[in-house]
């Protein structure tokens, strides 16, 4: 995954940090198991399959497979079995094929893409295996092709970024975005969501210059040292994750830049993100939970009791600002 | 009438004028010795004819009407069959497949009829006394065999015009005599050959015409018949006739015999390695030139590759100066003082990108550098000192080997080979592919060494040369010494009489 | 004859051209990039851009070095990026004994790599690409395996001064590259081990009847590339302040054999320019900046890198030998 | 033809090359089924310990993963044996899903002509500058990888525009089955058998095996070599772009984020089949045993299930070593004795 990654992973206890899920509009679309057409089982016995995207390399993806390992573990599921994609979309979409084909009652997918699930969604349907998508989200019906949708609106979190920016540079100056890996919905949505509200709340603010760091550190690093020294009147930089922000801080130190000089402000919430405001490099990280078992395993539960589920489970991102940095970071992941 | 006729044809290369204002005219029925010195010009000219090289002035006329032919294929097509110098065939494909590649027998459906293929060629290949599997890779075969797949390959269709370009330097008595047949076939067909060869008994055996290159310029035309040798040499050469006539048929002053008291400088015991060498045992003296007699694919290049330490081998053992090589690696035998150069020279000898000077001092860097750091006036004096003793043609030490005439990057291996100190040089066709000129300088340099005490082990396919050059011949067949000729023994009937016995195979 | 003395004469110029593109072609190729950027690109002509890409193209170059010698054999090493990920993996973990036992502990990690590589290569007789392809798959994740997935931040100033401190007012990550640029060049040029290199690479039946250590020769060629790509490894470490083995290194073996082949060192082995490598990751760099600078897209960039290498490699090849 | 004269080889030649002859085709053989015998050997014991393995269901997935890679593997085939490699697949994989997902709206035929049109003609371009400029094929052909991502990235809005599958002919084609084996597996068998009688039955197949053995003696034989080599590169730049087709029939879309990587799969495919990089030799038989096992392997770890993504990376790598090494091995103890 590369939306979040994030400083040393920690040991917080699954607690902290939970996720919340936003109010529910009451008129908000819900499945139920008669709707969806499926039959009710044990979920304790049942066969359960996890089919995470990329590679268990960074924080992000870390915390996510294992919220989900300790909260089967914990619900006493016996029958997990996690798959792998490394990065790989068309292995992602024979993993799921393949669990199917083993008999799995329940999917949990954390994809990789929102789009190209047809096949996946044939197969799945053909048997009735309910798919909870975590994390992103895929251009289907829910409760139809999958049950529903646990996750943050990325186009949200792109609004919340442009407010504290706009905040932090007093609604003026030039920005820099540093875009994450092209061809992913991520990034489209953080950028179309931060744009679209720097233009409604500070039109003074100019997005100068947009370019791709990749979600990687190191990319974010180089690619701020070229802005800098092409554009040196840059105020403010939005990182479209932690880990390109944090290299962002890095070349702004190389560059001779003094802390806060120029804002950053980016998405995920990793500890070394948070640890950025609290040493005053970054202006505020919108964070990205990806702590998704309780959540996931609640709603199944939910859901195979007959009760009635949200299709879309919008979770509740919090955020680290100057003023909660300090107290809060042991949340962080 | 003429078949195929150029007109003041040029070719330049970079820095070459390959062939300069060249005329050449082929009749029906002809065939047509087409020599000279190494690079003279003769396999541009060939390839000019057939479409492989655009001329860069001049005119090319077939069957009486321009003609141009844009690829090989196009030559080809018109009726102009060709085997170029080194066998140009495909290793990794079947014998058939060689045979028959862009004319293979098709089914109804289009597709190659495969049967058909194996079964003509299996057929055609017989006739040329090639009775292997055809269905094998023709990289298995030996060089000799290849030859003869490629000469049947040029010959099969229906050819008006023959071109051969040095097609027996790889081949055995025994296949020189078949191909002489064919092309006598040929000849009473109407059909006109263009031959090279620097074998020039070969010529004054089938030619009838000759045609003399010098440095990319004509020099005679006319009928071979009424060429004395002497003079055909000489003109070749561009040298005096009476300065030729003392130099006699190899340079090889005598039979090297070393001192026969002295005990061997190389000792071979026993060599077995599977279906190739069997017992094969032999010594060398210092100051001996040994030969190794024998047909194509008797086992002579194992043989010298086994003690060089590139050959497999079962067991056996090997003794230079009366230590013991156990378990021979090139390596190792280099530090044993064992120097082998190899059959191929293209392929396995020279790098042809790198200069003459680091081609001759490439087997003894350690020798010239100190900490790893290679002193390059101790190079320089390595190179110098082979360069002028070899008499190595190059514009300087720096140019490329690769763009050295044959005989020169013969030299610079045979440099790379003495500037070792080995006491034991092997050397596999040393000959093969050089120019007169060439050839008596490099047989003149292999007496040199052994009077200066190397052991010397000769291949080669050339019977006068080996006979000439060596004090003794070992005579193998399919991987058995059978005989050893000494004295006055070692003469050229009695080496085919002895390859020519039944073989009782004691093993 | 004064006619043709004539005539010569440009063909003369057009000759001399054809003989001198392919050598300098890419250095031309550099010069005219840089005049662009001077007129069109604001804040070009600065010491301090200049610093930043020599920075950033430090480490390709040294793994662009490792790899031309690779390929001087007639070689290729898909697995420097997997060097790289692991010399950033082990790193966080041995700092704690010292800058030293985590540098030497990084390198080993690349002599154990090389071996490996070499070892295929040399005594199975694997193709290098596929030997190399092995450790390119398991490597890295070997690395994330043994850092556990983790992101580890690198304090440890002494270690940082190799990625961020000056020396003499060039950054120290320059002059190591330069200085290893050097050594390879020496090596290549006067070394008992660089003339075998090439012999090996121009004709390897040949060097081995020779009597040349061939496997050897080899299997230090690829310990050499993996030690410089442990080096390019650290060094990125101790540039973006973290250990992310993950993503360090990703698809440097593309840009290396990248600069290497533009840099005019042909694929098929028997010459090695390191010079030319240098330039050649030189020019990769520029392009790439240019388009950040001038904020195009991913798009626009790949399709001009394309352009740029063909045209870079046309200009730079061999000429047919017979 | 009679010509020339016939003589009788010696008893103990013919004995000795009839032993040759026997070890030649032996190491043919082996040389191209060393591939398949691992691949039944890994079969095999997969069948014993995995009850899920056994399911037909789950032979159908492997086989329907498998069919893209196989396009391109097949592809990869004709132009490894010309000596030649081809590093742009992995992108014009990903180029013609794009092109096929955003043509589906013209209809059926649309949907496969524009991702053939357009990789076909880069592969025309790849074959070209490797024809007539002598420029290697790795460069030319990475030069080509970058050029039809930035192409792909050019007409989906920097890679954030996936465009749907609009016909649904189409997307049946990607789903649909007969006798419970996808459309698209028979597809590709049936394009895979005609590569093997293209290869092996056709004068392009002998002008293939030609080039790579021995380009200078391919062309004096007449081969017509550039006019094969550039046949080859469009043939692979054609095949990646329907596997990129049929792919996005399969998803329903033109997914953007596919292929990184996909050029060594294919090359690993290829050589793990017995097909030397350096030309010459290999078969299309072995091509397919390379890409069942390196999807039988992919399966192999999820049947094991909860294997850490970063052990498999590293399972995967060593599988893929031992694989090459015992080939080679193989191959190489035929060729001593
Ligand atoms: N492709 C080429 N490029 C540059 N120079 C060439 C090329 N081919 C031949 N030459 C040069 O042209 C001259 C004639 O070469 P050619 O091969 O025709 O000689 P040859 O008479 O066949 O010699 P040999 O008896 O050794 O075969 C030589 O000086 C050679 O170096
Ligand atoms: N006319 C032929 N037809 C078929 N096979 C042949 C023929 N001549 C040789 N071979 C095969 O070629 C193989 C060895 O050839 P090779 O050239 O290695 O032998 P060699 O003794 O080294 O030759 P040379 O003595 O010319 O150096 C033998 O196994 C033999 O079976
Ligand atoms: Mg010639
Ligand atoms: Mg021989």
């Amino acid at each position: 995954k590369s939306e979040d990654d994030g400083a040393t992973a920690s040991n917080t206890p699954a607690s902290a940090g939970a996720q919340v899920v936003q109010s529910a509009d009451p008129e908000a679309a819900t499945c139920t198991l008669e709707q969806f057409g499926g039959t009710k089982f044990d979920l304790k016995t049942a066969k359960v399959g996890f089919s995470q995207s990329e590679k268990e390399a960074n924080p992000f993806r870390i915390a996510e497979t294992k919220s989900i390992k300790d909260e089967a573990a914990e619900q006493g599921i016996t029958n997990l079995t996690t798959t792998n994609a490394n990065s790989q979309f068309n292995k992602q979409i024979s993993d799921v094929e393949q669990m199917i084909d083993s008999g799995v009652q329940l999917l949990v997918i954390a994809p990789l893409n929102s789009d190209g699930w047809d096949s996946v969604f044939a197969k799945a349907s053909a048997k009735k295996v309910p798919i909870i998508t975590i994390d992103r989200k895929i251009n289907a019906d829910p409760c139809k092709d999958y049950l529903t949708f646990i996750g943050s609106d990325f186009a949200e979190q792109g609004k919340r970024a442009a407010d504290e920016m706009a905040k932090a540079m007093g609604n003026k100056g030039k920005v820099a975005i540093l875009l994450g890996a092209p061809g992913n919905n991520v990034t489209t949505l953080r950028t179309s969501g931060f744009k679209d509200q720097i233009a409604k709340v500070a039109p003074d603010i100019q997005v100068v210059f947009e370019q791709t760091g990749n979600f990687a550190r190191e990319e974010g690093q180089k690619v701020t040292e070229q802005l800098l020294q092409s554009n040196p009147d840059i105020n403010g930089i939005y990182g479209e994750n932690d880990e390109m922000a944090l290299g962002a801080i890095t070349a702004l130190k190389g560059a001779g830049k003094k802390a806060g000089d120029v804002k950053v402000v980016s998405i995920d919430g990793t500890k070394g993100a948070v640890q950025a405001i609290v040493d005053g490099w970054a202006s505020a990280v919108i964070e990205s939970n990806p702590r998704f078992g309780p959540l996931a395993f609640e709603t199944a539960t939910k859901f195979l009791n007959g009760e009635p589920v949200g299709q879309d489970i919008i979770i509740e991102d919090r955020q680290y600002g100057t003023d909660n940095a300090k107290t809060d970071i042991s949340s962080a992941y | 009438m003429a078949l195929l006729e150029v007109n003041d044809v040029s070719k330049i290369f970079p820095g070459v004028r390959a062939l300069d204002q060249v005329s050449f005219t082929l009749q029906p029925g002809q065939v047509h010795a087409l020599v000279g010195e190494n690079g003279a010009g003769k396999s541009t000219l060939i390839k000019v004819l057939t479409g492989v090289y655009q001329p860069d002035g001049g005119e090319l006329r077939y069957q009486d009407a321009p003609a141009q032919f844009g690829t090989p294929m196009d030559a080809q097509q018109a009726g102009i069959s060709t085997i170029y110098q080194e066998v140009n065939l495909v290793p990794l494909m079947s014998v058939a497949q060689n045979l028959f590649l862009g004319r293979e027998p098709r089914t109804g459906l289009g597709l190659i009829d495969r049967k058909r293929m194996d079964r003509e060629a299996r057929e055609i290949l017989t006739g040329y006394g090639v009775t292997t599997d055809v269905r094998r890779q023709l990289g298995t075969l030996a060089l000799g065999a290849q030859q003869m797949v490629a000469l049947a390959r040029a010959v099969m269709v229906d050819a008006k015009v023959v071109i051969m370009d040095e097609p027996t330097s790889s081949l055995e008595p025994r296949e020189v005599q078949t191909l002489f047949g064919v092309i006598r076939d040929l000849h009473a067909r109407g059909i006109g050959i263009v031959y090279v060869s620097h074998r020039l008994d070969e010529l004054y055996q089938i030619c009838d015409t000759v045609t003399i290159l010098r440095d990319g310029k004509l020099v005679h035309t006319g009928k071979l018949a009424a060429l004395e040798r002497i003079k055909l040499v000489s003109l070749m050469l561009g040298r005096d006739m009476a300065e030729v006539r003392r130099e006699g048929a190899t340079a090889f002053s005598g039979a090297a015999t070393g001192d026969t008291d002295a005990p061997p400088v190389l000792r071979v015991r026993e060599l077995n390695s599977r279906h190739k060498l069997h017992d094969v045992s032999f010594d060398v003296r210092p100051g001996e030139v040994v030969g190794l007699g024998g047909l194509l694919g008797a086992g002579r290049s194992e043989t010298i590759k086994a003690i060089g330490g590139a050959y497999h081998l079962d067991s056996g053992d090997i003794q230079v100066d009366g230590k013991d090589l156990k378990k021979p690696t090139p390596v190792r035998a280099v530090e044993f003082g064992i120097a082998v150069q190899p059959e191929d020279r293209k392929a396995e000898g020279i790098v042809p990108g790198l200069s003459v000077r680091e081609n001759i001092a490439l087997a003894v860097l350690p020798r010239v550098s100190r900490f790893g750091f290679v002193s390059d006036s101790k190079v320089n004096e390595i190179v110098d000192r082979y360069i002028k003793r070899l008499r190595i043609k190059a514009s300087s030490p720096d140019q490329a080997v690769g763009d050295l005439s044959g005989g020169n990057q013969q030299k610079v291996l045979l440099a790379r080979l003495l500037a070792t100190d080995p006491k034991v040089l092997l050397l596999d066709e040393p000959t093969r592919g050089i120019d007169v000129g060439a050839k008596a300088e490099v047989q003149s340099l292999i007496d040199e060494l052994a009077a200066e005490g190397l052991g010397v082990v000769l291949v080669s396919s050339d019977a006068e040369e080996l006979v000439e050059g060596s004090g003794r011949v070992v005579v193998l067949r399919d991987g058995v010494v059978v005989g050893t000729l000494t004295g006055n023994r070692v003469t050229t009937e009695d080496l085919m009489a002895t390859i020519a016995t039944e073989a009782t195979r004691e093993h | 004859m004064s006619t043709e003395t004539v005539a010569a004469r440009p063909l003369a110029d057009a000759a001399k051209i054809k003989a001198w593109l392919p050598k300098y072609g890419v250095y031309a190729a550099i010069v005219l990039l840089v005049v662009y950027n001077i007129f069109f690109t604001p804040y070009f002509a600065t010491w301090s851009n200049l610093r930043i890409q020599l920075i950033q193209v430090a480490p390709i170059v040294i793994v662009a070095l490792g790899m031309a010698l690779v390929i001087g054999t007639e070689g290729i090493d898909l697995s420097v990026g997997s060097v790289m990920a692991l010399a950033a993996a082990f790193i966080p973990l041995y700092l704690g004994y010292g800058v030293v036992a985590a540098i030497l502990v990084a390198l080993l990690a690349g002599v154990a790599v090389g071996l490996i590589n070499g070892i295929l290569v040399a005594r199975v007789g694997l193709q290098p690409i596929v030997a190399t392809l092995a450790l390119f798959v398991g490597g890295r994740g070997l690395a994330v395996v043994i850092s556990e997935g983790k992101l580890v931040d690198i304090r440890n100033q002494d270690f940082l001064y190799l990625g961020s401190g000056d020396l003499l007012g060039i950054p120290v990550l320059v002059w190591i590259a330069a200085l290893l640029v050097l050594v390879v060049g020496f090596v290549v040029r006067r070394t008992v081990f660089g003339r075998r290199l090439l012999a090996i690479g121009g004709n390897r039946p040949a060097a081995e009847l020779a009597g040349l250590p061939v496997k050897r020769v080899l299997i230090t060629v690829y310990v050499a590339c993996a030690v410089l790509a442990s080096i390019a490894g650290l060094l990125s470490v101790a540039r973006i302040q973290s250990s992310d083995a993950s993503s360090v290194g990703l698809l440097i073996e593309l840009s290396a054999i990248t600069a290497v082949v533009v840099g005019g060192t042909p694929l098929t082995g028997g010459k090695v320019r390191v010079l030319g490598t240098v330039a050649g990751a030189l020019l990769m760099q520029l392009v790439i900046a240019t388009m950040i600078k001038h904020n195009l897209q991913p798009s626009t960039t790949e399709m001009v890198q394309a352009v740029i290498i063909l045209i870079a490699v046309y200009v730079a090849r061999e000429r047919k030998t017979r | 033809m009679t010509m020339g004269l016939a003589s009788e080889p010696s008893a103990i030649v013919v004995e000795d090359v009839r032993k040759a002859e026997r070890t030649d085709r032996i190491v043919g053989t082996i040389q191209r089924q060393g591939a398949l015998a691992v691949l039944i050997v890994v079969v095999l014991i997969a069948l014993a310990t995995f009850p899920n393995f056994r399911s037909l269901d789950n032979a159908a997935t492997i086989l329907v993963a498998a069919a893209p890679p196989m396009l391109i593997a097949l592809g990869m085939t004709f132009v490894i044996i010309t000596g030649g490699i081809d590093l742009s697949v992995g992108s014009l994989y990903v180029l013609g899903g794009v092109l096929a997902a955003w043509a589906s709206q013209y209809g059926i035929l649309a949907a496969f002509l524009l991702p053939l049109a357009v990789c076909g003609a880069i592969g025309v371009a790849n074959g070209l500058l490797v024809a007539y400029t002598r420029m290697a094929p790795f460069i030319v052909t990475l030069a080509a990888l970058l050029g039809a991502r930035g192409l792909m990235r050019a007409i989906s809005s920097e890679g954030s525009n996936t465009y749907l599958v609009q016909n649904d002919a189409f997307r049946k084609l990607g789903n649909g089955s007969f006798l419970d084996i996808g459309y698209q597996v028979w597809l590709v068998a049936a394009l895979v058998v005609i590569g093997m009688v293209v290869l092996t039955r056709s004068r392009f197949g002998s002008s293939v095996y030609a080039v790579g053995g021995s380009e200078d003696a391919a062309s004096l034989m007449g081969v017509p070599v550039r006019r094969t080599k550039v046949w080859v590169y469009v043939l692979s730049g054609l095949l990646a772009g329907l596997a990129g087709a049929i792919n996005a029939a399969k998803l329903g879309s033109g997914v953007t984020v596919l292929g990184t990587g996909m050029e060594l799969d294919a090359i690993a495919a290829v050589v793990i089949g017995g097909t030397l990089l350096t030309g010459g030799a290999g078969t299309i038989a072995g091509t397919i045993a390379g890409v069942l096992l390196l999807g039988v392997i992919q399966n192999l770890i999820n049947q094991v299930g909860n294997v850490n993504s970063n052990w498999q990376q590293v399972i995967s790598g060593t599988f893929l070593a031992l694989v090459v090494v015992a080939q080679t091995y193989l191959v190489r103890l035929r060729r001593v004795t």
